[in-house]
């Protein structure tokens, strides 16, 4: 294994520093390195992050590889500047069993771009029905600790009471969808002025905080953790903050997406606009990044959702849910929350990647930069800008958002485990 | 006419928005002109001769796609009907690769009727030929409007004027309605005022940004209106519980003759199509002295010449 | 019709006066009356109340006229000191069309006790399913503006958002009993140690809670107004008063049981104590009294819920839900809320009398004792106290909590419309 | 054994909370003295000869009231099996009535079985006999109980003595297990440190004032224990989501030929019957060294005849 110094780089704190990293892990920090290293990278103008974990990405393998695989959503992950990705169970055939989640990280293993860590289901082929073999998944291999139906939302109350109670005695956590099916049926937009005025059947804000209030309620009530992903309302952040006061075991999650797109984009129609929970006002942008800096959101999460071409070139209503994020996350946080004043990069680190290790129980992953620390490192250059191009996004499917859009900032160097998966922007091979 | 008032329009008709207050005049002034050519003996003019109409309807809807037909073949252009099936909710051929197509087929304008709101503008997208929206989803039914706003300005406004200072009711099923969303964007464009009428279940969230006044209270507001524009009920979203029953519905929104009693003398009825009587309307007041409701039938081919013309015949004249 | 001075009573501001009754309205308050009356009675000792009104009394006309009538419901109601009482809808027939509620007001005004306002059925049949005809209910000669599926919860969140909107048309309120049916199948008593310790099948607080704050939610997306029966819970208290903060417009009420009973009491598995909401802890009750004394919850209602003798003389689970309450509430609120400080005899009038007349757009009743206003009065002497005694309860059903308790406090006269339902503690015979 | 220590215990057995340590122990003591009966070749004694002792089962347990009714019949009461079927959930006879029916027939003694927690309090409340509680929906199940630690005192206690210092785990659907109430209540009284082993959502929420521990792991449990309980698992609750699956509660939960490895070697396994063999037991476990559950059924009649005669016994001594 080849030994790297990264020179000349800023810690989250401002100190400038030379990186060694040696045998899969941190070998010196300081600003006059001693140790000899094969090969020495530039880091200048950089910051040094530990590798960024993301807690909500879909890699689509098994089942629909033409959107995304394990090997190029990994990939996809490693250039944006994480070391690990939390792979979502919606799967075909779900992630209900030891036998998927095994897969999905043998696959991750094998990929070599970053870890990954299964997601399991909660309920068997997210019907919501009846409860998946949660423990079989979380002694397997994998050691799923993480257990959601996301693209669905866990909606009979007692079905989320016992999973909460359930993952109890493997420590796991249950990640909430939260979007009560009966207020969404064929639902396609915020539900506001905007869905007003266009026609499109709308997404009531209520519809996810009536979930997550319900929800937070239980996981009280059973004393059990709980996690919300990807919220996106006002009212929501504000729900979470009244349960975080009240002393309840809830996390939660913002999207980048939902950090700076509003729903006056959907005016044109276009489904690259088009996501679960769907973009909201400008209110509820104000009240997440607010949420995210104040700590009542615990983390970003890309909930990167990759889809072919054809699935988002229709009409609105028929195309599908999702965009990717990964490659886009952190300059989109540098630009919503480091570039607005209401993050640093010592918070930004805790948001995308301390924290998010925390609540997936992690284990190696998000460990705040240190001698003898796993080498998983994300060297990120904040003055950089660069316009988003579709064609160029390196996950196989190229339904960004962010089309066209000037985004501040860009990874440099990854370390996986020691070894570099992206040298001066560019991806090392396998 | 000069070519330059016709270059102001946009390059499709996709809403109401996309007009400005003289954009609108001038659509409802050319169809003043272009009805005349209803009396005429030869009701045709050769404006849009060699140009290639399509009818794309996604919705049957025959009395639209007709209008639109007979607008297109008086002004001598080729019209050809598509009746599509499906859409890319339902896996057919996708609306894409039908708009191109048409386009490799030489259409010069798709007049596209949808079940999907906002098709329209996606067709925009990718078509170089003129779109024009002929009801899309639950979204805009902007040529409706047009012919909405013709009919009460012929009984109650100013050849050339607008509609400044008249108030005019909309009531019904103003949440799933095309037709209520174009109307309230052109009455208020034109200078009316607008209230909505309905159960509060059937206004959308979100329409306090409209420039529009709520009543739940039809008896309240029937005297005070110039005109009163009867939405179409769908029975079924009673199976949503947007109301209890056709009954209670007929009983608190629908209108009928007490009702009617309560307009002034010289108030409309409009309704546009197709009519439930006895749900939304009685018979008495669809056929009433009030009603417009067939002028707006045939005040529909004019608007639609209107639109066509404009859109299409480039720097040709009305009568060249 | 004859007149009437009740002297030496106290107002609640204190003040010690008489009050001249003629003409169905209040003739004269004064230390000094000056009008010649045709009977004088005693109120010395005694606090002048407004005549209460019960937003929440089950009157089991028609239907189960074995438990209560109409006649006997608001005899009992008038001997508790009330002057109108909203009859629930959960008969038989329910109260779901114009033809049931103009019935229910009827019988009330040829039973002549008080005014007998009707709920209207939320449902049809209650059944959850499809609405029933709300504006012909409003719209019909009962004017109602209450409607409820008491017994029952509106549990379908798109139910409860359409009824909501629907009934704003005619300035109607949703009286929600919040009860998440899927938490609580079978469900006994109130979940937590004692359930645990008694092996009944718990009845969560979260259950409540969940209902409540996804409705206020629901409440302040569609700007309508909402009521929440029988509040029960602590956390409950903690969501209202979180809504109202927000300004969303509810309003709550909580039972006298409530206010005074634990769910350490169903220990003696008697069913007397088995009601819907539970009994819940002690913690519950001291929010519940908490959330009344600073207005978080705004009333008082009975829930009044008479039931047969073998209705409750079997083993718990068996067992009918509900309690009477009628002619027990004011000296239940004066033992927990007065006799404890936390509430004076004006709040006590504005939350029993004032505020549910508000709430159910009661015209003519909860107005404040004043020269010229309906004399719907209620004299209470608050120095007294009895032992409850079932047998004496006046309700055709005996099966209050409270009895063997000692309660402060009696109904000593009572004007509903400015004639006499009791006079010296005697039923006055219509 | 004096008529005073007699008098100390409750009129009822409807609880183990009723009994106090003394109380407790004088039972096991009585049952102790009594199984020396079992063992003579005449296995009676008079003491309760006269007596009507009913046995009330709305419940099929032919184990249970089989035990009873022998216990009953060693001490020469007379027995009267009565199999209800419903209850008021159900709408048969009400409880109170069958209670008055047995009282005017003279029964001394109600031994009641009913699938609703409390129905033993409830009786007791509507007759002058003696109720003993056999199993009262998920609520308790005293004499269970007693002949748990009756076996367990006999293995690893003294005579005459209590489990002070035993650990003993009971593992399974605590949630709807009247054995497991019971047994935590008198297993704490006698001294013992009791650990509960299950999925959390079997373990009944309020458990935080019981005096226990809790684990999820059987594994880190199993070689800390002088004793395991195993309780019955339905696997209908599967069905309503407790656990998803038999085969899963079985590899998490279940006592296995590995797990019973884990054992000290004195340590004893105890199933209150009827046992879910490859559910909740393996065979080799059920029928292995460690196993007391045979014992457990044989002991059941010595307790069950301590306690009528503790009860109904009044004044008669043993042997009298």
């Amino acid at each position: 294994m080849s030994t790297y110094l990264i020179k000349d780089v800023e810690l989250v704190n401002g100190e400038k520093v030379a990186i060694g990293i040696a045998d899969g892990v941190i070998a010196e920090i300081s600003s006059k390195p001693t140790g000899s290293y094969d090969k020495v990278l530039d880091g200048s103008g950089c910051v040094a992050l530990p590798g960024l974990v993301d807690l909500h990405t879909h890699l689509r393998e098994p089942g629909r590889e033409d959107a995304e695989t394990v090997l190029t959503g990994t990939r996809a992950a490693a250039r944006g500047g994480y070391t690990a990705v939390f792979a979502m169970a919606n799967t075909d055939p779900v992630a209900d069993t030891a036998g998927v989640v095994e897969q999905v990280v043998r696959l991750g293993r094998e990929a070599g771009w970053c870890e990954v860590f299964a997601v399991g289901a909660v309920t068997k082929d997210l019907a919501g029905e009846s409860m998946a073999e949660l423990g079989a998944m979380a002694h397997s291999a994998a050691q799923v600790r993480v257990f959601s139906d996301d693209g669905k939302c866990v909606s009979d109350s007692q079905m989320m009471r016992r999973a909460l109670e359930y993952v109890r005695q493997f420590d796991g956590v249950v990640a909430q969808h939260a979007q009560d099916p009966k207020l969404t049926v064929n639902a396609q937009m915020n539900e506001g002025s905007v869905s007003a005025r266009l026609g499109l059947r709308g997404w009531p804000a209520v519809a996810e905080e009536g979930i997550i209030a319900r929800d937070v309620l239980l996981a009280s009530h059973v004393k059990s953790r709980l996690h919300i992903c990807h919220v996106s309302t006002a009212g929501s952040v504000d729900i979470i903050r009244w349960a975080k006061s009240r002393g309840i075991d809830v996390t939660a999650e913002v999207t980048p997406h939902h950090l700076l797109l509003s729903d006056e984009l959907v005016e044109s129609y276009d489904p690259k606009f088009k996501v679960n929970p769907p973009l909201r006002s400008n209110e509820d942008i104000a009240a997440l990044r607010m949420g995210l800096a104040d700590g009542t959101i615990d983390i970003v999460a890309t909930d990167h959702a990759p889809h072919p071409a054809e699935d988002k070139e229709c009409e609105w209503a028929g195309a599908a849910n999702g965009m990717i994020g990964l490659e886009t996350a952190l300059s989109v946080v540098q630009k919503t929350m480091v570039d607005t004043g209401l993050l640093n990069w010592s918070q930004v680190a805790g948001r995308m990647s301390i924290t998010p290790a925390i609540i997936g129980r992690a284990k190696g992953q998000g460990v705040a930069l240190a001698v003898g620390a796993p080498a998983n490192i994300c060297i990120y250059d904040p003055n950089q800008s660069q316009v988003v191009v579709a064609a160029e996004q390196i996950s196989k499917s190229k339904n960004t958002p962010f089309v066209g859009m000037d985004l501040p900032g860009q990874v440099r160097h990854v370390f996986f485990q020691g070894k570099p998966t992206m040298i001066s922007t560019q991806m090392v091979a396998r | 006419m000069s070519p330059e008032l016709v270059t102001e329009l946009p390059r499709h008709l996709l809403s109401i928005a996309d007009l400005n207050h003289d954009q609108a005049l001038l659509i409802l002034d050319t169809a003043e002109e272009l009805a005349k050519i209803s009396d005429a003996p030869i009701k045709k003019l050769p404006t849009l001769r060699g140009r290639t109409i399509v009818n794309l309807f996604y919705e049957d809807s025959t009395r639209t796609r007709i209008s639109f037909e007979a607008a297109a073949k008086r002004l001598s252009a080729d019209v050809i009907n598509f009746s599509a099936k499906g859409s890319s909710v339902s896996k057919g051929e996708s609306l894409k690769d039908t708009a191109l197509t048409l386009q490799a087929m030489g259409a010069d304008a798709v007049i596209l009727r949808h079940p999907e709101s906002g098709a329209a503008n996606r067709l925009a997208g990718w078509t170089n030929g003129v779109v024009i929206n002929a009801g899309d989803g639950t979204h805009e039914h902007p040529t409706q409007a047009l012919l909405d706003a013709f009919t009460i300005r012929r009984h109650l406004g100013t050849v050339g004027g607008d509609l400044e200072g008249k108030h005019i009711a909309i009531v019904g099923d103003v949440l799933h309605s095309r037709v209520a969303r174009s109307n309230v964007l052109l009455l208020t464009l034109l200078g009316a005022k607008v209230t909505l009428v309905a159960p509060p279940t059937l206004i959308p969230v979100g329409v306090e940004s409209w420039p529009v006044q709520i009543s739940y209270a039809i008896d309240q507001v029937l005297p005070e209106v110039d005109a009163v524009m009867m939405l179409r009920v769908q029975s079924e979203r009673m199976q949503n519980s947007f109301f209890p029953s056709t009954r209670e519905y007929s009983r608190l929104f629908g209108l009928n003759l007490d009702r009617m009693n309560l307009l002034k003398n010289e108030a409309l009825i409009l309704h546009p199509g197709p009519m439930n009587r006895g749900l939304e309307i009685s018979a008495e007041c669809a056929d009433g002295v009030h009603s417009v409701i067939l002028e707006q039938v045939a005040n529909g081919v004019s608007v639609r010449m209107a639109v066509l013309y404009l859109l299409l015949g480039g720097n040709i004249g009305v009568g060249s």
